[in-house]
Parts: structure tokens; C-alpha cells; sequence
């Protein structure tokens, strides 16, 4: 009954055209993505995109562990922004069974949330320049400069909740960690130096005739393309759609703070590079809004996790979501009653959004492959769950 | 197309004399499958609910396989969940991937996951699974993983 | 090179945003040229770990009667999402024991969910990370060598009473001891 | 000089290419260390301690002894040979180049040409390297080595003359004994010295395969390009080969735009500022390369044909013009 894969693996195309692999070892895919392509000369014709070199069956994992084992999990999902997906998670449990979560817990979600915005576009930043400047060349040196402030950001949660990467920093009811002494002027000193390197990043980048070329015009996501595939995120905003879960849903108190949301028409790369330079800004201003505003008063609705099954959901089902670095993290949960979920569906942003690759590339250079790659921002950990 | 989910509901209960649910802005509607396309179409051009969340499938165990379907209208708010009830040991869905481009790869991973077939898919292979995998589709509750077996 | 869809600036106008545009990249690079590096030469040079870091794990003994903390009670291998620990529980008189307590460190995810359940504080992590080992076998720790860790490296700040104090502070303190155990780590964290 | 011409030119050949082989190897330390410094790194540290003075050697040694692989399916002879048809011109550049006056393998009186003419053999090389591989990627990367030698050795070319109409003459050393006396430079030659100088170094750029343009090899799209199935011995025959042209045209530069040996102090100082202006104009070609994404093949070749061919021109012509009717700067 399973069919197999069907891909032409090895050979030539036929006539003057060439198939070639990019993956699943490759420089840029960023992580493990294999796509075939079918060139004439040096443009693309068309694409087989595979995926699945990642795949852990996370939505086999939700079933077989507890509510409260799950969140620290589901930061391996997009382990580049892993606070988001913690947070989807934690959502969902919250909207079936009905949780409140403590104000404080909330701005602290929200701070979590925005300063993993920042690492993550900084990661991506880098990894989007190397793509288009290779690793021997300006690409790294952008590359090492937003790695440079995306540790500053690292640290700034190593000292949250003592991990780099894969924080468990939420649990259902609130989080798990209070924020230590000091914490609040390191963070304010960690954001101020960033806004001042984003200035840098720019005189590298946006006057740059040679990045203009590259981006300006290139794999372009029309409006209505981005909504059918289900594109979200900065790519969404990026292709004209005024469409931020933050405003349009309002969770865990966005709803206390103001923002702008960066809309661009272009649809192409260097439009989606725009709208993450301003969200970098705004994230940074959420931050420094919320540090000043965080009230007193507990981290957690509900007492510290004492034993495995210690969260009990009620019968019912919820999709939560919540706007990650790329876009719409969302988990949908079906509880039956028992301290496990009975079905749990991952929507990885990622996902939806590397879907739309295979619209977008044919006519490209192989060149704009690798651009148009990087713009889209895929974390394979989160398009294979 | 500007409908508040109310609206919404009312003109799906008008056109297709189903019940739906409507709960905040989210309006659930069960189908047959036979409606499947036929209402996704309608989700699409009537309702304006160009905008693809997911496509996915729960196993109610006994009561067989049921496919669900978020679609959104951005502009006004309105989500509509799709829900069908295939039957007990039915494995035949209909397609959506010629109203929402983006149900390819997730009708993919739903053929992937728990076996479903979808009827007129231009492209029904695995996805996320690999080529040699062979215990069955995974998220089927009957499917038995190995368990953990450690490192001694 | 024009942006499709603009007009055509110009010769000239087009000249002088190339020459601008090239010295500011450069004059990017340049100034980071008198940078100091950022690298932190590992091996010689360490960084300052928080005090909340989450390193390898160990158990504890009693400071005072210098008996061991853990006492068996299975509540870390119930919760732990990959299942690296295993423990046995030797029932006692007085208290219970673990009989045998094996951790698997290399599948350990370390999420400090066994941490916070620990409810003698047995079970703690400490400020090290260093792991790496030719043979994995090693990394299958058992009871002598999780004690034996804990005396050698330097402990985080957290174990499970902290942490649990620290999620819900106990009902009749929240009015002014919301942070009241945060402040009780103050003295220790020296934070990084 | 009591040694016969040819035995002296055959004991200079070998010090030139030996030094140059050391060269080489040190410049890719100062590169490694530039860049890294410009990334907020600190680059090669412990071989060597406590700067990685032995980087290059311990890197030489490791490529040394890495295991030679040769795909099965590549084309034996060609890609066995390529490396070496890669090496030669590069390093046959260095031939014309005077250190000194009078210290020099040949100073042929058409040096110029000769360089001009030796450096845009590595093509050839390159082609072979990128056909015999046999890997598509490498095919790719030939296929644009061809678009992009053929585009920027023109540009290249006529950049270079400019000096030359200028000394009138082709021999390096006349060149710079033109560039004699206070700002005599030919950097320093009114608009049409700095405007050659800048097409120089594009050009030597896009005819380096530097980033911007460094198409050929391209990591993020195409791996490595045309030497992604090279591994040890030959793999550091390329790297020492693109070194080498680099430095030589660093040497070349240095000679026809930054009067070559001249400077004050004694006339035995005149083969360390040589080397020095040589290294300066390798670190502006090294800091290029490190502050720019790279562009596409078709932009190169649009950037080369459509704006650098056309200026380079112009000012030959424009060289010329000056030489016969104004003031000549030169001889």
C-alpha cells in the first residue's frame, strides 16, 4: 500500500537538461533537505522537494508522554526558537482545561518569547547571508556577527533557566523558572547593544548593491499563493498580509503591549529581510515594555510538578498558536480524560512555509535556489516534527 | 467577503443542512465524505477562507479514521474546521489539493501517518517516513512501537 | 541594477550609492577589526556559568548525618520523558534506600524535570559539562559514580524543593515571599 | 656577477619559487588572521602558539598526508592532470616579476604581456578540473569559470595596460622607474590612475574567483565547484595555485600602480616595500572579499560587460590621449 518514492535519482534529464541533487549533506540546506532539481544550463525547470531526514514522529512522542513531560520535549521541535513551540504546547493544555495562568507568568512568556524572536532572526540572518555569501567570504562575517549577538541573547536565557538550546522553561499553568536577581538590567543591556549592531547589519546588507541584486525580485510569494499554502510569518507579511497572531489573537498579554506590525508588498526575499529587521526592533521594544512592566506575584497558577501525572485535562479538544519566529506554531490536542493527550497535531511554521518552495523555484538560477532557501528561514526540526 | 461566523454558520446550514458548531470565531462543521470537496470549494470561494492551517487525521480508534481540516479567512477573522468521519476500516478521502495548494504535502503526511488514501492526489507518496519503513502507519492507535530499549 | 519595477536613477546617482555602499560595508569590517575577539579560548580560558546551569547530573548525601538523600521512591524514572533513569527501592526500618540507581547520561536530555520532582533533594545537577568520552559505556552511570560526581563538581542552584518553591510559593508567604526563595539563591547566584 | 646568465637565472627561478611557495603558505595565515579578526574571532591560535605561527606548515602536512581519492568515475587523466596545468601558470607568473632592480628571474622588456598572458592560462586548468571530475557540480562550476575568465580577462587586460600606455613601456622595471619622484605613483595620476587602480582590483577579484565573485567555487550552491572531488596532495596544489595567483597579482598590482620597489631609505630596503605594497593591495583584495555576499553569474557577467569592459576602455583611451597630446607622465 505505501508507495514508494519515485524520483529520478541519477542521470541526466533527457535533452539539455540536468538533474541535480541539492542534498541531503549540502551546505545550504539547513539541516538535512534534499531537493532535486531538474536545470536547463543553470535555471531551474522544476523541483522534487524531500523532507523527512528529521522526522522523530513528534506527534507519536505527544501521545505516549504526559502534560507534564511533554513541554521540555517540545522544544526539540524548532530547536532554533525553541521557547515558541514550548509555548504553543502549554497554550493548548491551558485552553482545554480551562488554567489560568498568573500575570506575571504571562509577561514572562512574553519575554521568553520576544527575546527568542530576536536569537532566532539573528540566527537566521547569518545563515541567510552565508547561504548567499558563502562561508568563505562576507556571508561569514555576517554570519559570525549575528552568532556574536545571538549568544548574547543565549546567555541571557542560560542564566533563565540554565540551558542554551532546549530550555523547559514553560509548564502548563505558568513557567518553571522566576527570573534571577539582575537578570532584568542584563537583559536591557543586552538589547541595547543589539539595537546599535543592528545598524551594522544593515550598512552591511541594505545599501549593498551586490545583496540588492541577490534578493530584490527573487522568489516572489504572491498574496494569494502564501494564503493557499498556508504560508505565515514574516513570509506572509513579507508577500503584503497584514497577519501577526500577536494582534489578530491576542495570547499570553499581548494584548498589554504596542507594537507595529511591518507589512511588505514585494513578496520577494528582500522583503521578507525587511520585515525581520523591523521585528527585530519591535521585538526588542516588547522586551523592554514588558521588563518594565512586570508585575509581582507568582510564576504559576498551579504547584511545582511534583509527580508524572499531576496535570489531568478533561475531555475536550483545542488548537492553540502562537506567532514564532516563523510564523504560526500552532498544536492542536484532542484530551480523553487521562494525564496524556489522546491525538496532538504539530502545525510547524516551517512546515507550511518550505510547501510553498516548490511553487516558487522553477525559472530560478541555481543561485536563487540558495537565497530563496535561506529567506524562507525552514528549521528541519520543526518541517519534520 | 466580509462574514461573522454566525453569518457564516447560517449560510452553511442553508447550503448544505449541517449543524455546524460556531465557538468564539471558530466555526466546526462535521461532513460526509462525500461533501469533502464539494465543501471545501464552498469554505474557499464562498466563505473566503483562502488561508490553509492544517490538514491532519485522528484515529477514534472503533469508529474508524476522521479527517480534519482548518481553513481561515485572514481578513475577517473566521476560521472553519472541517471534520469528516470516514467509517470504521475506510481509508478513502477525497482531495483538497486543487482548493488549497498547500493540502499536498499535508494530505502527503496524512498518507504517511495513518495510511489514508486520497482520492485525485496528484503526487500521494511519503513524505516523512522513510523509503523502508515498514511497521505500518504510526499514528494509528494500533500501531505498537518497540519500546526503549537501552544502551548496556 | 535597478530594483524591477523602479525607474532607471541614473548614471550617476546609481555611481555614487555603489561608492557609499561599498565603503559602509567596509568600514563595517573595518571597525570590527579593532574589536576585541569574542572568542573565549575553552580549554585555557572558562566561561562564568550561571548558577541555574544545567549540567551532568549526581546525587547528593546529607550534609549533616552524611547519609545518602536518595531514597529510592522512583518519582525521577517515573517522569523522565526519555526514561534514562531506573532505580530500585530497598524497603528499611526507618527510612527506604535506593538499591540500585543507574542513569543513562548520554539520552539524558537534561530537563530538570527530575530535579524538581526529587523530593529529598537527592537528585541535583551540577555546574560541569564536560562529558565527552571515547566509550560510551561510561556514560551509563550507576549509584557510586552519581555520588561520587556530586563531590567532585560544583552543584547548581537548583533542587527540587528550590524549585518547587520558586513555581508556587506556599500559600501563606505569597503575599510578600513571591521571590522569597529567589532571594534565598541571591546570596549564592552570582549569575552570568 | 660571475655565474654564466643561465645558471644565474636557474639559482634565481628556484629561490623565487621556493620563497614563493613559503610566501604563499604565510599569506593564507594573514588572511586567516585578518579575516578572523574582522569577525571578532581570533583564527589560527595553537599550532604555533601563541599565533599559529606553524598553521601553515601543519595544514601542508596534513594535506599531505590525507588519502588521495580519485572518484570512479572521473576522467583519470584529466583529473590528474588538472592540478598541475592549474599550478604552472601561477606560478610561471611570477617569472617577470623584478624584486629589485636587476633581482628577478626575467625581466622580459614585454613583462606585462607576458604575466597577462601566462595568468589567463589557469583556465584551462580550471575547465579540466571541473570536466574530469565528472560531478555535476563541478561541471556547473567549469561551465561558469569559462563565462567568467573569458568576461574579466579583458577588463583585466586593459586595466593593466593603462600603466603600461602610460610608462610606454612593457618591461616592469621601465614601469617603475616612470613612477619615480614625489607622487609620481601612478595610483596618484589624476582620476585615471585611481579609476584603473579600482578596475584593476575588480577585475583581479572576478579573475581570482575572490567573493564577490567567486562563482567557481560557490560553497552554499555548487559545494566547492570545480575541485569538490579534490582531496589531499591535489586539493593542496589548487589552494597553493590560488594563493599564488593572488599574491602575483597582488606583486603586479604593486608594480604598475604603486611604483613597485621605490621608497625612501637605502636602495636594499626597496624588495621589503615592494612586498609590502604587495601586501597591502592583497589586504584590500582580502578585505573585499570578506565584507560582500556574492552574486550571480549573470550579474557578473552583466556587471563586467556592461559597466567594467566599457570604463576600462575609456580610460585606456583616455591614457592614450594624454600620453600623445598633454603632458606625458611617463618616459
Amino acid at each position: 500500500m505505501a508507495v514508494a518514492r519515485t524520483t529520478v535519482e541519477v542521470g541526466y534529464g533527457g535533452g539539455e537538461r540536468l538533474m541535480m541533487n541539492m542534498g541531503p549533506q549540502h551546505p545550504s540546506s539547513h539541516g538535512v533537505f534534499r531537493a532535486i532539481l531538474t536545470l536547463e544550463g543553470e535555471t531551474v525547470v522544476a523541483v522534487d522537494a524531500v523532507i523527512g531526514y528529521l522526522h522523530r514522529c513528534h506527534e507519536k512522542l505527544g501521545e505516549t508522554l504526559t502534560y507534564v513531560q511533554y513541554p521540555t520535549i517540545a522544544s526539540k521541535t524548532d530547536y532554533v526558537a525553541a521557547m515558541t513551540s514550548e509555548l504553543a504546547y502549554v497554550l493548548a493544555v491551558e485552553k482545554i482545561a480551562k488554567f489560568e495562568v498568573p500575570k506575571r507568568a504571562r509577561y514572562l512568556r512574553v519575554i521568553a518569547a520576544e527575546l527568542q524572536r530576536i536569537a532566532s532572526h539573528c540566527l537566521w540572518l547569518g545563515t541567510w547571508c552565508m547561504d548567499m555569501g558563502g562561508a568563505l567570504g562576507g556571508g561569514a562575517t555576517v554570519f559570525l556577527y549575528t552568532i556574536r549577538e545571538r549568544e548574547d541573547v543565549l546567555d541571557l536565557f542560560e542564566s533563565l533557566t540554565g540551558a542554551r538550546l532546549l530550555y523547559g522553561f514553560h509548564q502548563v499553568g505558568g513557567t518553571r523558572y522566576d527570573i534571577p536577581p539582575g537578570w532584568d538590567a542584563k537583559v536591557r543591556a543586552t538589547l541595547d547593544h543589539i539595537e546599535q549592531r543592528l545598524h551594522e547589519y544593515e550598512a552591511m546588507l541594505e545599501d549593498n548593491a551586490f545583496f540588492l541584486v541577490r534578493t530584490q525580485g527573487v522568489g516572489t510569494i504572491s498574496q494569494t499563493l502564501a494564503q493557499e499554502v498556508g504560508v505565515s510569518g514574516p513570509l506572509a507579511r513579507g508577500s503584503g498580509l497584514q497577519w501577526d497572531l500577536r494582534k489578530a489573537e491576542p495570547y499570553s498579554s499581548y494584548e498589554d503591549f504596542e507594537f507595529r506590525i511591518p507589512v511588505e508588498t514585494a513578496g520577494d526575499c528582500f522583503a521578507r529581510y525587511r520585515v525581520r529587521m523591523v521585528e527585530f526592533r519591535e521585538s526588542i521594544k516588547i522586551v523592554r515594555d514588558a521588563l518594565a512592566g512586570l508585575p509581582d506575584g507568582p510564576i504559576s497558577s498551579r504547584p511545582g510538578v511534583k509527580s508524572v501525572g499531576q496535570v489531568r485535562v478533561p475531555k475536550g479538544e483545542g488548537y492553540s498558536r502562537v506567532e514564532g519566529a516563523r510564523g504560526e506554531v500552532g498544536c492542536y490536542i484532542v484530551a480523553d480524560g487521562s494525564p496524556k493527550p489522546y491525538r496532538m497535531k504539530w502545525r510547524g511554521a516551517s512546515f507550511s512555509n518550505l510547501a510553498v518552495l516548490p511553487h516558487i523555484l522553477p525559472g530560478c538560477k541555481v543561485a536563487d535556489v540558495v537565497a530563496i532557501m535561506g529567506s524562507i528561514d525552514p528549521v528541519f526540526g520543526e518541517v519534520d516534527r | 467577503m466580509s462574514l461573522a461566523p454566525a453569518a457564516a454558520a447560517d449560510l452553511i446550514r442553508q447550503t448544505f443542512g449541517i449543524e455546524p458548531r460556531v465557538e468564539d470565531r471558530l466555526v466546526t462543521v462535521p461532513l460526509a465524505r462525500e461533501q469533502w470537496p464539494d465543501f471545501g470549494r464552498f469554505a474557499r470561494e464562498t466563505l473566503g477562507c483562502l488561508y490553509l492551517n492544517f490538514l491532519s487525521a485522528i484515529d477514534w480508534k472503533a469508529e474508524g479514521i476522521e479527517v480534519i481540516c482548518r481553513v481561515e479567512n485572514l481578513a475577517t477573522g473566521v476560521a472553519v474546521m472541517m471534520r469528516t468521519k470516514l467509517g470504521a476500516g475506510e481509508l478513502r478521502c477525497p482531495t483538497l489539493v486543487d482548493v488549497w495548494a498547500g493540502a499536498n504535502w499535508m494530505e502527503r503526511e496524512a498518507f504517511d501517518m495513518f495510511g489514508l488514501t486520497f482520492d485525485g492526489h496528484p503526487d500521494l507518496r511519503r513524505l516523512l517516513l522513510g523509503d523502508n519503513w515498514e511497521l505500518g502507519p504510526p499514528l494509528r492507535k494500533d500501531f505498537v512501537d518497540s519500546g526503549h530499549v537501552p544502551y548496556r | 541594477m535597478a530594483h524591477d519595477g523602479t525607474a532607471p536613477k541614473g548614471f550617476w546617482t546609481e555611481t555614487a550609492q555603489l561608492v557609499r555602499a561599498v565603503s559602509r560595508a567596509m568600514g563595517v569590517t573595518f571597525r570590527n577589526l579593532w574589536r576585541r575577539p569574542v572568542t573565549v579560548m575553552y580549554p585555557d580560558v572558562r566561561r562564568v556559568y550561571p548558577d541555574r546551569f544545567r549540567g551532568i547530573l549526581a546525587l547528593t548525601y546529607d550534609t549533616e548525618t552524611g547519609e545518602e538523600n536518595c531514597i529510592g521512591c522512583r518519582l525521577c524514572e517515573l517522569i523522565c520523558p526519555p526514561q534514562v533513569i531506573k532505580v530500585e527501592m530497598l524497603k528499611a526500618k526507618e527510612r527506604n534506600w535506593a538499591k540500585t540507581f543507574t542513569l543513562e547520561l548520554y539520552a539524558c536530555e537534561f530537563c530538570e524535570l527530575c530535579v524538581q520532582v526529587c523530593p529529598t533533594d537527592a537528585i541535583i545537577m551540577l555546574k560541569t559539562f564536560e562529558l565527552a568520552t571515547a566509550d560510551r559505556r561510561t556514560m551509563l552511570l550507576d549509584k557510586d559514580r552519581l555520588h561520587a560526581l556530586g563531590l567532585e563538581h560544583t552543584p547548581s542552584w537548583a533542587t527540587g524543593n528550590k524549585l518547587r518553591d520558586m513555581q508556587a510559593p506556599p500559600k501563606a508567604a505569597r503575599a510578600d515571599g513571591a521571590k522569597e526563595p529567589a532571594a534565598k539563591g541571591d546570596a549564592k547566584e552570582t549569575g552570568a | 656577477m660571475t655565474l654564466p646568465p643561465i645558471a644565474f637565472q636557474a639559482l634565481m627561478a628556484f629561490i623565487v619559487l621556493n620563497a614563493i611557495l613559503v610566501v604563499v603558505a604565510y599569506v593564507t595565515l594573514l588572511e586567516r588572521k585578518f579575516a578572523a579578526r574582522m569577525q571578532s574571532r581570533i583564527g589560527p591560535y595553537y599550532v604555533g602558539w601563541p599565533h599559529g605561527w606553524l598553521q601553515p606548515i601543519a595544514d601542508a602536512l596534513k594535506l599531505m598526508m590525507k588519502e588521495d581519492v580519485v572518484p570512479d568515475a572521473a576522467d583519470r587523466w584529466v583529473y590528474n592532470l588538472a592540478p598541475i596545468v592549474f599550478l604552472v601558470p601561477c606560478l610561471l607568473i611570477f617569472a617577470t616579476i623584478p624584486f629589485a632592480p636587476g633581482l628577478g628571474v626575467a625581466d622580459l622588456n614585454i613583462g606585462v604581456l607576458f604575466f597577462l598572458a601566462v595568468s589567463a592560462l589557469e583556465i584551462v586548468g580550471l575547465f579540466m578540473g571541473g570536466w574530469g571530475s565528472n560531478n555535476k557540480y563541478a561541471l556547473l562550476s567549469a561551465m561558469r569559470a569559462v563565462n567568467q575568465i573569458i568576461s574579466y580577462d579583458l577588463p583585466f587586460i586593459f586595466a593593466a595596460l593603462v600603466p603600461v600606455v602610460l610608462a610606454g613601456s612593457m618591461q616592469m622595471s621601465a614601469i617603475v622607474g616612470a613612477q619615480a619622484g614625489l607622487l609620481g605613483w601612478f595610483l596618484f595620476y589624476p582620476v585615471i590612475g585611481q579609476l584603473a587602480f579600482i578596475a584593476f582590483i575588480v577585475a583581479t577579484l572576478a579573475a581570482e574567483n575572490r567573493v564577490p565573485f567567486d562563482i567557481l567555487e560557490a560553497e552554499s550552491e555548487l559545494v566547492a565547484g570545480f575541485r569538490v572531488e579534490y582531496s589531499g596532495m591535489k586539493f593542496a596544489l589548487i589552494q597553493l595555485a590560488e594563493y599564488a595567483h593572488m599574491l602575483g597579482t597582488s606583486f603586479l598590482g604593486a608594480l604598475l600602480f604603486l611604483g613597485g620597489w621605490l621608497g625612501p631609505g637605502p636602495a636594499w630596503l626597496g624588495p621589503v616595500w615592494f612586498l609590502l605594497k604587495a601586501l597591502v593591495v592583497f589586504l584590500l583584495v582580502t578585505w573585499v572579499r570578506w565584507s560582500f555576499v556574492r552574486i550571480r553569474v549573470d550579474q557578473i557577467l552583466a556587471i563586467s560587460w556592461k559597466l567594467l569592459l566599457p570604463l576600462s576602455l575609456l580610460l585606456l583611451m583616455a591614457s592614450a590621449f594624454v600620453v600623445a597630446f598633454g603632458a606625458g607622465h611617463g618616459a
